[in-house]
């Protein structure tokens, strides 16, 4: 074997198996079957035995260039929260963001409905979720909905009467609220902290880029966020666990994960680079001790 | 004069700059405040017209010579007339619009629009090419060649294994050692780099302001 | 498998293709693309500075009678323009000065208090540290990380003998260091990657749903 | 409910002496033989009032801020609570504000400096609202120093005395030491492997503006890099990512070539602006790496994300790269692409280590100086801390 050759590979040929790796367990999915970590099962298991009149607040607070990494989280959140009939909420503090929930909540409420068989099955606008939409500044949304909610949101996304709202009966302000997920790329899971749960008592968790995740760690063990969901990893595992939740109910609709999906692919790279690394100094060893 | 009006000025500027972050007395916090949010920010605003007026005369100059690939400069020419006006006349905000339609039929063209559908996939496809780019590098530069690059490459295989699924099936305690490094080798060495970095920003500051470093005045008396 | 039928989207798809065939090689779609980038991006930078800066802070206020000294801050601006006149085109330094001068001594007293000092306080080992054994052991690798670091970056002294040690074992530590960072950022950056991958392949073209 | 009545008062003018009117009638019922049932009814339902409300004027500030602080209502059932404010002379209490059931301070931001105020804090409940007494009269005021500064004026003050004294030191102690940095030693060597392959070097100063201080310390090596290349009659080209920068980067080439000698070989066309865009100007840069193939890259200054883009572009080209950043983040890209890095602080000691400038190299060693001083200062106080057990972080 050249192992001089191969020590200066044409990089292109790299690319080209990154390109392959990535793309094709996208097309062609084979599922990894994520085990969640301990701060994405607290997540779960907390939103999972929530008393049934608590409802699940989402907050979109990020913007489409972290859509990969975040979207995933708040489309299995509500599905969750769908799944075992939470009432949930939905903000954006990122204007960007509104487009992004209007998104996952088409989406989600689609997959929910098409199985609908009556009524009660039904997710309905006004009645199992609301839409708040965005509102500024941050600091008078996350002080504003202590106290009540419908004063900070008079009307919602779709521009209907929020008092009018039959789900306003039961989401009045944060006492109503069972957690609050904030899902963000940026330090605003830290506002939440500082003002919604130092002046409320709030119970949040967040969604946060890989990236970040570091500089959230020290809330997650201080208990001051209940759960995270780190990265796309976080997001496979959560979706992982809704998915057996669904199955377990005989709901096994086998819903498109795309952090499940991602992970496939995150894994065939992630293995891909160290087999290269290993490659390399394998030609590495093999050139120097024929040189010697 | 043409030296020393700008230094006096770098002079005073800078210790007032400094001084302002220990006197909270509102003369003091005022003025720093107009400061920041107005002098700085327009001067730097109309700075960009210099910019500007530099990457149009770069293309031009290509044009007129005819040099390797000229007919592109034409590209980016056009593209900042056009973009430049749709955005100055057509307003940023697609809730008041400007004096130019931003929307023909169904077809927006509105600046924002651009900027969605042209400026974001144009930067998140730049930003991705780093998958690549990390493959190749990490393929090159992660080689045992000596103790200090196999550690390199040690503790950059074990984050990466740790990211994984496939990481915990070889240890259980794999992802906590990636934690582990991450959270102390790592801290203590970026904590390292950064108090030479700050002393660095602090020592070359004050010999701006003193007048010590004035490379920044360029040529000419 | 539906093609999207949106020309934005296949606008956005025809730019992504165009910088990805820079992975190939330099060619006329990667330039075309490139070309078209920085054009629309000094484009929308002259939009944005107008309506976002300008116009706010000083178009507004000037035009209704409010803070008229702002002329004044808008006439430094516009010495930048002195740089095509010879003769006083060094008048171009005024507003360099101003904007280098208060930057400058503004960052002096923030690289000491939210750098040195708050990572100083957070290096010194108290016996809270030790709290549990382990995070104890933890506070002193990371106090002897960062004084070999330190030591690493003595430039005026010569590197033998103790400090040569010392700052080896700080080389060890910033490689470690590195190692882990280069690590750790490799799923974000193939998370980009998978992003761009499922705008080509589910909205575009959508071939998965 | 009477508990309802008391706090029915519209709160923006909200008479103290309510709710002695409305209590009166409950204790005087209590008192007078009201059947047990019903006073326990009546009790339950009332809310106790916030205690010891307390008005200070917030320190180290700009004044106009008054600290408003209480003891909880003991009652569990809170929702929250409303802030109430009356200035001397006047009759009216006006909201201020609204708090959670934790947090028992508020901050008047409003105040005017030297008019007194009282605070009173009304707690509120499903069931209804009870009030305070009221604080007694607060002024804000606005203070000339800010003593939580303090410990940042005194490291400015001994890092200033340092590099001072080191530099006034060298001026007349010329023969000052500094060790070697690799990244600078090639400087040379990569200029001269440009000039043998008759390719151009590429000088990208980094995407920040001038108020990062890398940026300035990378014109400081261009102006070395520039009068090299002006010697050498290698093309240079530097494109930038800020107009200022731009700006004083073609003036630092200029003169670069004026004092090489060679005035004649600057063409405007040296600098050039891109685009502030940062993934635009990496495009761009790409673009030109590729076309162009430079045969030496320098990527000084201060870098993002896009710092791996161009520095593996240019390990494709073939070119010799040194990089320097004080981004941290950004090192580990720059070691694992690049052939020189200088790091963090070598960035700083790059313009004495080119120049031999005595008064750099002074600062340089003042720099040391305090680094070991700051060392020192740690292990001191870790020392306190664990022997004699003294609280060393309460002090900064």
């Amino acid at each position: 074997m050249d192992w001089q050759r191969l020590q200066t590979i044409d990089r292109r040929w790299i690319y080209l198996v990154i390109w392959l790796v990535v793309m094709v367990p996208l097309i062609v999915p084979f599922p990894i079957k994520p085990k969640a970590s301990p701060p994405v099962e607290r997540l779960f298991n907390y939103i999972d035995t929530m008393p049934p009149d608590k409802a699940l607040v989402v907050s979109f607070d990020y913007s489409p260039s972290t859509q990969p990494e975040l979207q995933p989280m708040t489309v299995a959140l509500l599905r969750h929260a769908f799944a075992r009939g939470t009432r949930v909420g939905v903000l954006a503090l990122d204007v960007t963001g509104l487009g992004l929930a209007e998104d996952a909540l088409r989406q989600v409420t689609a997959e929910f409905n098409a199985h609908a068989l009556t009524h009660e099955d039904s997710i309905i606008n006004g009645e199992d979720y609301v839409f708040w939409g965005w509102s500024t500044p941050a600091i008078t949304v996350m002080l504003g909905m202590g106290e009540r909610i419908t004063k900070v949101f008079p009307v919602d996304y779709y521009g209907q009467k929020t008092e009018s709202l039959a789900i306003t009966k039961y989401i009045k302000n944060y006492d109503d609220i069972g957690i609050l997920v904030t899902v963000a790329a940026s330090a605003i899971p830290r506002s939440w902290i500082n003002l919604a749960q130092t002046q409320f008592g709030v119970r949040l968790g967040c969604g946060v880029t890989a990236v970040s995740a570091a500089d959230f760690y020290p809330y997650l063990n201080s208990g001051q966020f209940t759960g995270m969901l780190a990265g796309m990893k976080g997001a496979a595992e959560y979706e992982q666990l809704v998915a057996d939740k669904l199955k377990e109910s005989g709901r096994d609709w086998r819903l498109r994960g795309k952090g499940t999906e991602a992970m496939s692919s995150q894994t065939a790279a992630h293995l891909a680079i160290m087999a290269f690394i290993i490659l390399g100094n394998i030609a590495f060893f093999a050139t120097r001790r024929r040189r010697k | 004069m043409r030296r020393r009006l700008p230094l006096f000025l770098v002079f005073i500027m800078g210790l007032f700059g400094a001084f302002a972050f220990f006197v909270p007395h509102p003369p003091v916090r005022q003025i720093d405040e107009v400061l920041r949010n107005d002098v700085i920010r327009i001067i730097g605003a109309l700075s960009l017209v210099l910019g500007v007026g530099s990457i149009i005369r770069h293309h031009f100059i290509k044009i007129q010579r005819k040099a390797e690939h000229w007919p592109y400069s034409y590209i980016t020419i056009i593209a900042l007339v056009v973009s430049a006006v749709i955005g100055l006349f057509g307003g940023i905000d697609p809730n008041r619009p400007g004096i130019l339609p931003t929307q023909v039929g169904s077809f927006s063209f509105h600046i924002q629009t651009i900027y969605v559908n042209m400026m974001v996939p144009l930067a998140a496809t730049m930003f991705s090419l780093l998958a690549f780019f990390m493959a190749s590098a990490a393929y090159r530069a992660f080689r045992c060649r000596n103790l200090e690059a196999t550690l390199l490459l040690l503790a950059a295989f074990i984050l990466m294994l740790g990211a994984v699924p496939f990481g915990r099936m070889i240890s259980r305690h794999l992802p906590a050692f990636a934690e582990w490094i991450l959270a102390v080798p790592n801290t203590a060495s970026k904590r390292g780099i950064l108090f030479g970095v700050e002393l660095g920003v602090f020592a070359t500051s004050l010999k701006i302001i003193l007048g010590i470093e004035r490379g920044w005045l360029g040529g000419g008396d | 498998m539906s093609i999207s039928t949106d020309p934005w989207v296949w606008i956005a798809a025809i730019l992504t293709l165009g910088i990805f065939s820079f992975l190939y090689k330099e060619n006329p779609f990667y330039r075309f693309a490139e070309h078209l980038y920085v054009g629309i991006a000094n484009g929308y930078a002259i939009t944005f500075y107008w309506h976002r800066v300008l116009v706010p802070t000083l178009v507004d206020p000037v035009s209704h009678g409010q803070k008229l000294w702002l002329i004044i801050v808008a006439i430094i601006g516009a010495l930048y323009f002195t740089r095509f006149i010879p003769k006083v085109s060094w008048l171009v330094r005024i507003p360099i000065a101003i904007v280098l001068g208060y930057s400058t001594g503004a960052s002096i007293p923030r690289a000491i208090d939210a750098e040195l000092i708050r990572q100083a306080k957070a290096t010194i080992i108290t016996r809270a540290s030790f709290a549990n054994w382990q995070a104890g052991i933890w506070a002193v690798i990371i106090l002897l990380g960062v004084i070999a670091t330190v030591s690493y970056f003595f430039f005026s002294a010569e590197q033998k003998g103790a400090l040569r040690r010392l700052s080896y074992a700080g080389i060890i530590f910033i490689m470690i260091g590195f190692g882990a960072s280069f690590g750790y950022t490799v799923m974000a950056r193939i998370s980009l990657f998978i992003g761009r991958l499922q705008f080509l392949l589910s909205d575009w073209l959508g071939l998965i749903k | 409910m009477l508990s309802l009545e008391i706090g029915h008062a519209d709160s923006d003018r909200y008479l103290r002496d309510n709710d002695k009117i409305i209590l009166t009638p409950v204790f005087f019922r209590l008192n007078f033989g009201v059947p047990i049932p019903l006073a326990v009814l009546l009790l339950t339902t009332l809310l106790a009032p916030p205690a010891d409300v307390r008005a200070r004027d917030v320190p180290n500030d700009e004044g106009k801020n008054i600290m408003v602080t209480w003891s909880p209502s003991p009652d569990t059932d809170v929702t929250g609570y409303l802030v109430l404010r009356q200035t001397q002379g006047s009759e009216i209490w006006e909201t201020l504000g609204f708090t959670g059931p934790l947090v028992h301070r508020f901050v008047d931001d409003g105040a005017v400096d030297g008019t007194p105020y009282a605070y009173k804090v009304l707690a509120q409940s499903q069931a209804g609202t009870s009030e305070s007494e009221p604080s007694a009269w607060a002024k804000s005021s606005a203070q000339w120093f800010d003593t939580g500064t303090l410990p940042a004026l005194i490291g400015t003050g001994i890092f200033a005395f340092l590099l001072l004294y080191f530099i006034n030191r060298a001026k007349k102690d010329k023969s000052l030491f500094i060790r070697r940095i690799s990244g600078l030693d090639a400087v040379e060597e990569a200029l001269g492997r440009a000039t043998e392959m008759g390719r151009a070097t590429l000088y990208v100063p980094g995407l920040s503006t001038m108020s990062d201080v890398a940026t300035i310390a990378s014109l400081n090596i261009l102006g070395e890099v520039a009068k090299k290349t002006a010697q050498f009659g290698t093309p240079l080209i530097v494109p930038n990512a800020d107009p200022i920068v731009y700006t004083v980067a073609r003036e630092v080439v200029k003169e670069s070539y004026t004092a090489a000698g060679r005035p004649d070989a600057f063409n405007e066309d040296i600098v050039f602006f891109v685009t502030d865009q940062q993934f635009a100007f990496a495009a761009a840069v790409d673009g030109i790496m590729a076309r162009e193939k430079p045969a030496t890259n320098f990527l000084i200054g201060m870098f993002w994300a896009e710092s791996l883009i161009l520095a593996e572009t240019g390990a494709a080209t073939g070119a010799i790269q040194i990089a320097g950043t004080d981004a941290v983040a950004q090192l580990p890209f720059f070691i694992t692409a690049c052939d020189y890095t200088l790091i963090g602080e070598e960035l700083y000691a790059a313009s004495a280590y080119l120049s031999r400038e005595p008064i750099l190299l002074g600062a340089i060693k003042g720099q040391d100086y305090s680094k070991a001083l700051i060392i020192g200062f740690i292990i001191l106080a870790t020392g306190l801390a664990l022997v004699a057990n003294i609280p060393v972080l309460r002090f900064f």
